[in-house]
């Protein structure tokens, strides 16, 4: 039992890295747009099915269509951050809501008329698995697995240590101040955005060969989780979102490994909400006097 | 009598930490009915810490404080306010941005006003009624803090002094019998300042009620003010009449400057 | 409706994620159109396909099949993938008297309520799993020796349902048990716990009625967690497709499955099928639903010329009565409106599909009844 | 000329508040803005930071109308602004609420300046790890402060300075803006702690209901007067001096 | 407060409601003569706008008006839907039974479920109402004994008035929608009162300031548990309209596109204003209807909509039909009724 046990928590951790790297991009742009974001899946998305492409049309090995993904999907968050994000800084709320909402619709669904409904294969990565005593792991996962704490190292550093990471801290915060401080917060907002986007896509294209069958509505369960993720870590903060990510993971693994794969997703959340009664905030999170 | 005998609020050792602040270092104060009660002390003194402790939003770390005798330590704010007749004005002004002045002077007054939570989900003759009677004080109110003209925009719209004569105005709608002001005056023009001192004086000598304020204006506190109490670095340094406060050389030297 | 199109209307997710399963009835349908139109059409008239809609959501469905019914106003209606959605359109296609074919779900109601059991203008052609669950299930125990099983299958009233009717062929062979009971939702890709789980029971054989995108994600994490050539997949699920098993061919050796129909189904009209599809859409290969829209309008263009009338009256009692030679093999309906289709059992050997028997469903209705 | 403000008429969306506002600040002035609640003293300085609508008229700085431009490029002018009410990063230490407040400063020696209103402050250096939102208020108005000193600006336009401040402090910041002023800096205070700003300034300008009602040095206002002013807009007998 | 970093953004500015009586009767008049000119398909789409209209309504009193945003009124609506499907499959109750008894139910689950949910605030709130959802699927899936899993409850009686033999029952589309009708105006006209409470104000109070509110004597606490119920309630009752009107209820009603949707009308229409659900729900009805023209385009034609509208009308588009009716009334009767904005 001991050993099974160990089994689910590690699957449960590299399930968990996955939703931490999409949620990471989410829980930032929330940080500068207090907007919840719900198109971050479609980028996650955008990013697999342009990688897809490339691969399947063009024929590129993998690692080219790594950095084409993420190029892409970058190109498009350009222009939605232009158009769409930056414009939302300081609109009410709802603005966010309903904004998201459409870019979620109009992406998922440009998508599906590009490429057609139906799903498709995503080939290529390194699928063959590493044998790790009796149970194995796809490359693959090993890759992800680093992928995620070197994302995460990296935000982490920008966030505390560089110029555009304290920015985003400030705007986060307040707007007015941040004028007032000569902040540009739409460039923030702008930038912020990308990287949450980059990342988004770079998740999706890394977990591509892994889920191999990509469509265009693949983003919706995605963002759920994500939603879930990004408040048990506190809104906005980077360190948070990776532990919760892993601990929704290994909640959930250990769901699916002791109850049962239809009772995960609501057991792992009642644990999360559970959680959120001892630590209202988040897991990790902060809150200045009234 | 007993009754007047019996402070209308005591504190009695009250504590509270933030981390490695010792905000509240044990603070015993009774607030007699009917006084007026100034409370000064150097920015960071645990002035308002001492507010929020009494009102309940902060739980402190030690220390009781008895309303008429009863322990209302720990009591949700919306009790205290309620049952005990005890309201409190906020440091940072604070008003709902999105209702006019009207409306937000009838909130301040409306749980005072309705017998229980249900009975203000139904608007019967009888809640009519109240809410007119409400809406009657809150134009004398207006009228007397010299918002007429801005009356009909909502509050968040407002200038900072506004808002804070605003907030001042509230704590007299429902006529309660204790109220702690933080700083009613900062922000306040010198003639308005007249006005306000004015609106104190008179319900504390017409209606009774019992004010604490905090205030950094000295001059005007001193002549409001029965009694004042200095806090310095989270404990009672004085607790005299404004004559002998202002003559104490701690309280010069830690709070008046030379 | 001009005097020379007869329209149908095809109602189906279109948008959203569950478009990835409408998108081919669309397509298969609109081959089958093109096709007939090309050879004269049905009665003298070009057939005009209409799409509606559903996102798999009743109330948009009801919402696009009043649209279709008062406005195109089409004198039949093929829809809809998603199994609520057809619930719901089947009292409303009844009081407009127009004909509703389904041709891709499963739910059982949609049958019991369906010819003696109530409604007289819904049909369908698509199987029911009542057969197909009873048919995996002897050849995997009687021929494979499989005793130790573990579900897992698709959170839906198809996968709900197959694993119903398994359930209640299980107790006619000794010692076979069900070890887990595991059921996935439609969006899962992460199995790894669950195949770790059913690892350590000992199951020999994971029964898995699924969805077709889901069959080589499950392969790929048993290939993962080396399960490859120790436990087997059965049930249905696209195992037989050449995709799933190009995903983990050690895994889905050994797959037994009952299918409707299958790419690699040999027969010449459903090569040709397969051939037409993909040149029509980029390579993309048919799935099931793709093939069943299509012979659904082929079934249609059959009847229309029995009863030579394009009326929906007619049409609708002509398909009581059609003997339908599907690429399949012969198609007729049961009092209760259901499709009688043949199917195949395959099992996958050498990483290539191979025909083990053929089945006619025929459903027990009283059985059913409880 | 430094700061020439002809005819400006600005508020908030449709809502009017100044309504043809007329003001010269000369290089290096220390010009005190007094008037009632709600008069448009901070809507005023705003206006001149490009944070409100803007309607009409010309701001002029150094020559050139900058009026409509907005908060950074006004920054990027030398302008800095500290507004009236809270305006600091709630959940950043102090240390790095400086650290943002010398934010468009590139060159220079950030560590040294710090070092500088710690010393000037130096309550804020005992709680400098502190998240800003944590401290009382008037230790963020004194964070505040210093947040503008950080900025370096040419002409600081300083709302309300002295709110929530002990008389000790008071006396602090007032020591430091006019150390400013004498460094050479052009100030424009907005204060209701009249005694104190005049005392400090050497213009006073008095608006009432979005125009400028006033504008004399200050040794030329009497406190009745400024009462007087306040209520009816006109000071008893005496003609208004200056245009 | 407004500079507190974890809050959400405040609402817009809105005072407390006036009722433009004047536009209210006209379009009234034109709901009820809309059938004497449409045919069944545009009643069809306006009984549907009306039944999201219920639960629109819940979430604009919760979110509009208290200032939680509640993705869980997919989930009440579920309820209320299960609750009246199973009630009349099982017992032949009446309509109206099932109706009223709907948004009990839902009303009565909302309780356990909101206390410990109201322990929360804003995005956690959010969020635990998001796990409602989920947990709400679950339970659907799972409780096979009750809900029949995902087969689902097909084959719900359409609605029928009266007991037993002398029962109507409602078939044609045009009495179905005046019997919607009724019974959503009776809504509206319940909500409506509500906003006009003294409640209403503490709603708002809640909303803009809870800390204040609290510091005032009002219990926001209690409040927000009354208002998550009413809230579910005003969910229930739509679900129950819906169950009799599609006759099929399944685990599906608990799937993102009801929540989705109820939150477009509210937002698009306008929160926290009087008329924002009942103009949302028909203009959003109408145009994802209108839309169906294009079966391909529709759901990216929709989200372009969606982001005019947020640019164009970032109030949502109350404040402009309220203009617009102001102005006509302004022509017509020589006289404005006062209304928001400036
Ligand atoms: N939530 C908190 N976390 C950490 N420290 C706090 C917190 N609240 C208050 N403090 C600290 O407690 C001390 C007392 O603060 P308080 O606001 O009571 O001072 P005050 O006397 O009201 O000062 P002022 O006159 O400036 O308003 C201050 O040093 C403040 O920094
Ligand atoms: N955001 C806003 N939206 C609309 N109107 C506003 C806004 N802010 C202020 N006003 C209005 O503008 C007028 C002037 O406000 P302003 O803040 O400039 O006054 P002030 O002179 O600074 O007063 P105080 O001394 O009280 O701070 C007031 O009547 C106020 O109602
Ligand atoms: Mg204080
Ligand atoms: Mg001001």
């Amino acid at each position: 039992m001991g050993s099974f046990l160990l089994e689910q928590i590690v699957n449960g951790i590299i399930t968990g890295s996955m939703y931490a790297l999409v949620a990471a991009g989410m829980t930032m742009i929330f940080g500068v747009l207090r907007a919840i974001n719900f198109a971050h899946g479609e980028y996650y998305m955008l990013g697999t099915f342009a990688s897809w492409w490339v691969i399947s049309h063009l024929a590129t090995d993998y690692p080219l269509a790594i950095i084409a993904g993420v190029a892409m999907a970058c190109v498009i968050a350009a222009i939605v951050g232009r158009l769409v994000m930056q414009r939302l800084v300081g609109q009410p709320f709802q603005a966010g809501v309903l904004a998201t909402l459409g870019i979620s619709l109009i992406l998922q669904n440009a998508v599906i008329l590009a490429f057609g409904g139906g799903y498709k294969v995503f080939e290529g990565g390194w699928i063959e698995p590493i044998e790790l005593g009796d149970f194995g792991m796809s490359q693959q996962r090993v890759l992800l697995l680093l992928v995620t704490l070197v994302v995460f190292a990296g935000l982490e550093w920008m966030v505390r240590r560089t110029r555009l990471g304290r920015s985003i801290r400030a705007v986060s915060q307040n707007i007015e101040c941040c004028q007032v401080n000569g902040i540009d917060v739409e460039q923030v907002v702008r930038r912020t955005f990308l990287i949450g986007v980059a990342i988004a896509a770079l998740s999706g294209i890394l977990t591509g060969p892994i889920n191999v069958s990509i469509y265009g509505g693949m983003g919706e369960a995605i963002t759920l989780k994500t939603f879930a993720v990004i408040v048990m870590g506190g809104m906005g903060n980077v360190r948070g979102t990776l532990i919760a990510g892993c601990l929704l993971g290994v909640v959930e693994s250990l769901v699916a490994g002791f109850i049962g794969l239809q009772y995960r997703d609501s057991v792992g959340f009642i644990a999360l909400l559970l959680m959120l009664m001892l630590r209202p905030h988040g897991l990790f999170s902060s809150k200045a006097r009234f | 009598m007993m009754a007047t005998e019996q402070p209308i609020l005591r504190i009695e050792g009250l504590r509270k930490n933030y981390g490695a602040v010792a905000a509240l270092q044990g603070v015993d104060i009774d607030i007699q009915r009917g006084e007026v009660l100034g409370l000064i002390g150097p920015n960071g003194s645990g002035k308002s810490t001492l507010f929020d402790c009494c009102t309940g939003l902060q739980k402190s770390d030690a220390g009781r404080v008895l309303l008429n005798g009863v322990d209302i330590t720990g009591w949700p704010m919306n009790r205290i306010a309620r049952e005990g007749r005890f309201l409190r004005s906020f440091q940072k002004t604070v008003v709902f941005p999105t209702l006019d002045s009207y409306e937000n002077l009838v909130l301040a007054g409306q749980m005072f006003a309705f017998p229980s939570v249900l009975s203000t989900f139904w608007i019967g003759p009888a809640a009519r009624r109240r809410i007119a009677a409400l809406r009657e004080r809150a134009a004398e109110l207006i009228e007397v803090s010299g918002l007429s003209r801005v009356a009909h925009l909502p509050a968040g719209h407002m200038s900072g002094g506004q808002q804070k004569l605003l907030q001042f105005a509230s704590m007299l709608m429902p006529k309660p019998e204790l109220i702690l002001l933080d700083e009613p005056l900062a922000g306040i023009n010198p003639v308005l300042i007249e006005k306000v001192i004015d609106c104190i004086t008179h319900a504390n000598g017409t209606l009774g009620i019992t004010f604490v304020v905090i205030e950094h204006n000295t001059d005007v506190l001193m002549s409001l003010s029965h009694r004042v109490v200095v806090l310095h670095q989270g404990a009672k340094l004085a607790d005299d009449t404004p004559e002998a406060v202002v003559c104490n050389p701690q309280v010069v030297e830690a709070y008046l400057g030379g | 409706q001009s005097a020379d199109t007869l329209k149908i209307g095809i109602i189906s997710p279109m948008s959203g994620p569950n478009a990835r399963y409408g998108a081919f009835a669309n397509k298969g349908a609109a081959l089958a159109a093109k096709e007939i139109n090309a050879a004269g059409g049905v009665q003298g008239k070009k057939i005009e396909l209409v799409s509606g809609d559903s996102q798999c959501v009743p109330a948009e469905g009801v919402a696009a099949t009043q649209r279709m019914i008062s406005l195109e106003k089409t004198p039949i209606i093929i829809g809809d993938v998603c199994s609520s959605v057809t619930l719901a359109m089947q009292p409303m296609v009844e009081e407009s008297r127009v004909l509703l074919i389904n041709a891709a779900s499963s739910n059982p109601d949609i049958t019991y309520k369906a010819g003696v059991g109530g409604f007289k203008w819904t049909f369908r052609n698509y199987p029911t799993d009542e057969v197909r669950a009873a048919t995996v299930l002897e050849y995997s125990v009687k021929t494979k020796g499989f005793k130790k099983f573990a579900v897992l299958s698709v959170d839906s009233d198809y996968g709900r349902g197959a694993i119903k009717f398994t359930k209640r062929y299980l107790p006619k062979y000794q010692g076979a048990e069900i070890l887990s009971e595991d059921y996935y939702k439609d969006s899962e890709t992460d199995f790894r716990a669950v195949l770790s789980k059913i690892r350590r029971s000992g199951a020999q054989a994971i029964i898995l009625y699924g969805q077709a995108d889901t069959t080589p994600i499950i392969a790929r994490q048993m290939l993962e967690l080396g399960l490859a050539g120790k436990v087997a997949l059965v049930g249905n699920g696209e195992f037989n497709t050449r995709t799933t098993i190009a995903a983990a061919p050690k895994v889905m050796n050994g797959a037994v499955e009952a299918a409707a129909w299958l790419p690699e189904v040999q027969a010449p009209r459903s090569l040709k099928f397969v051939e037409e599809y993909k040149k029509a859409n980029g390579g993309e290969v048919p799935n099931v639903h793709a093939y069943t829209h299509y012979d659904t309008l082929f079934l249609l263009a059959k009847v229309i010329a029995d009863v030579k009338s394009v009326k929906g009256e007619d049409i609708r009692n002509g398909l009581v009565k059609v003997k339908y030679d599907s690429p399949m093999g012969m198609v007729s309906f049961d009092d209760h409106n259901q499709a009688m289709l043949p199917m195949v059992l395959l099992e996958v050997a050498d990483e290539k599909p191979a025909i083990k028997s053929a089945i006619s469903s025929k459903v027990d209705y009283p059985a059913a009844g409880k | 000329m430094e700061l020439e403000i002809n005819n400006l008429r600005a508020g908030y969306g449709h809502l009017d508040i100044l309504h043809g506002v007329d003001l010269k600040i000369r290089h290096g002035e220390f010009v005190t803005l007094l008037g009632p609640n709600g008069a448009g003293k901070s809507t005023l300085l705003k206006s001149l930071f490009g944070m409100t609508t803007h309607k009409g008229g010309t701001i002029r700085w150094k020559g050139k109308d900058i009026a409509g431009q907005r908060p950074l490029a006004m920054l990027s002018h030398g302008i800095a602004y500290v507004p009236q009410g809270r305006c600091n990063f709630q959940l950043m230490s102090i240390d790095e609420n400086l650290e943002m407040a010398a934010y468009t400063i590139k060159d220079g020696d950030l560590k040294g300046e710090r070092e500088y209103v710690y010393d000037l402050f130096p309550i804020l250096r005992k709680r400098r790890n502190e998240f800003a939102g944590n401290l009382s208020g008037g230790e963020q108005q004194l964070l505040e402060m210093a947040m503008a000193v950080l900025r370096r600006p040419e002409i600081l336009l300083v709302d309300e300075p002295s709110v929530g401040l002990s008389p000790q402090a008071i006396t602090l910041v007032f020591n430091e803006l006019k150390r400013l002023h004498q460094g050479g800096r052009t100030i424009l205070l907005v204060e209701q702690n009249t005694r104190k700003a005049m005392a400090a300034a050497e213009r006073a300008v008095v608006l009432r209901l979005g125009k400028v009602i006033w504008d004399s040095p200050v040794a030329e206002l009497s406190p009745a007067d400024l009462g007087e002013l306040f209520m009816t807009g006109r000071r008893a007998e005496h003609a208004q001096t200056a245009a | 407060m407004s500079s507190t970093t974890l809050d959400m953004p405040r609402m817009p500015i809105s005072r407390l409601a006036t009722v433009n009586w004047g536009a209210s009767a006209l379009a009234l008049a034109a709901l009820l003569a809309a059938p004497l000119f449409l045919g069944d398909y545009y009643l069809h789409a306006m009984i549907l706008a009306m039944i999201f209209l219920l639960p629109a309504l819940g979430l604009n009193l919760i979110l509009g008006y208290t200032g939680m945003l509640s993705l869980a009124q997919g989930v009440f609506f579920g309820i209320g839907a299960y609750g009246s499907a199973l009630l009349s499959i099982h017992f032949g109750t009446p309509f109206l039974v099932n109706f009223l008894a709907a948004g009990l139910l839902a009303g009565l689950v909302a309780l356990p479920l909101g206390i410990p949910a109201l322990r929360l605030r804003d995005t956690s709130f959010v969020m635990c109402t998001l796990g409602l959802v989920v947990i709400a699927q679950m339970v659907s899936k799972n409780w096979v004994d009750l809900t029949r899993g995902d087969m689902g409850l097909s084959g719900v009686p359409r609605p029928k008035l009266g007991f037993g033999e002398t029962a109507y029952i409602i078939l044609r589309a045009p009495e179905y929608y005046y019997l919607i009708l009724a019974l959503a105006l009776l809504v509206v006209f319940a909500f409506v009162a509500l906003i006009k409470s003294p409640a209403g104000r503490c709603m708002i109070a809640i909303r803009d300031n809870e800390t204040l509110a609290e510091s005032l004597g009002i219990p926001t606490w209690t409040y927000k548990l009354i208002v998550f119920m009413l809230s579910a309630v005003f969910a229930g009752l739509g679900g129950s309209l819906y169950a009799h009107f599609s006759t099929v209820v399944s685990p599906l009603v608990f799937q993102s596109y009801y929540s989705n949707t109820i939150l477009i009308i509210v937002l698009g229409g306008g929160v926290g204003r009087l008329p924002g659900a009942i103009i949302g729900s028909f203009v959003f009805v109408a145009v994802s209807e209108a839309l169906r023209i294009t079966p391909e385009l529709r759901m990216v034609i929709y989200g372009f909509v969606l982001l005019g509208l947020v640019f164009v009308f970032p109030q949502g588009l109350a404040p402009l039909v309220q203009r617009l009716t102001g102005a006509l009334a302004r022509i017509g009767f020589k006289h404005g009724e006062p209304h928001d904005g400036h």
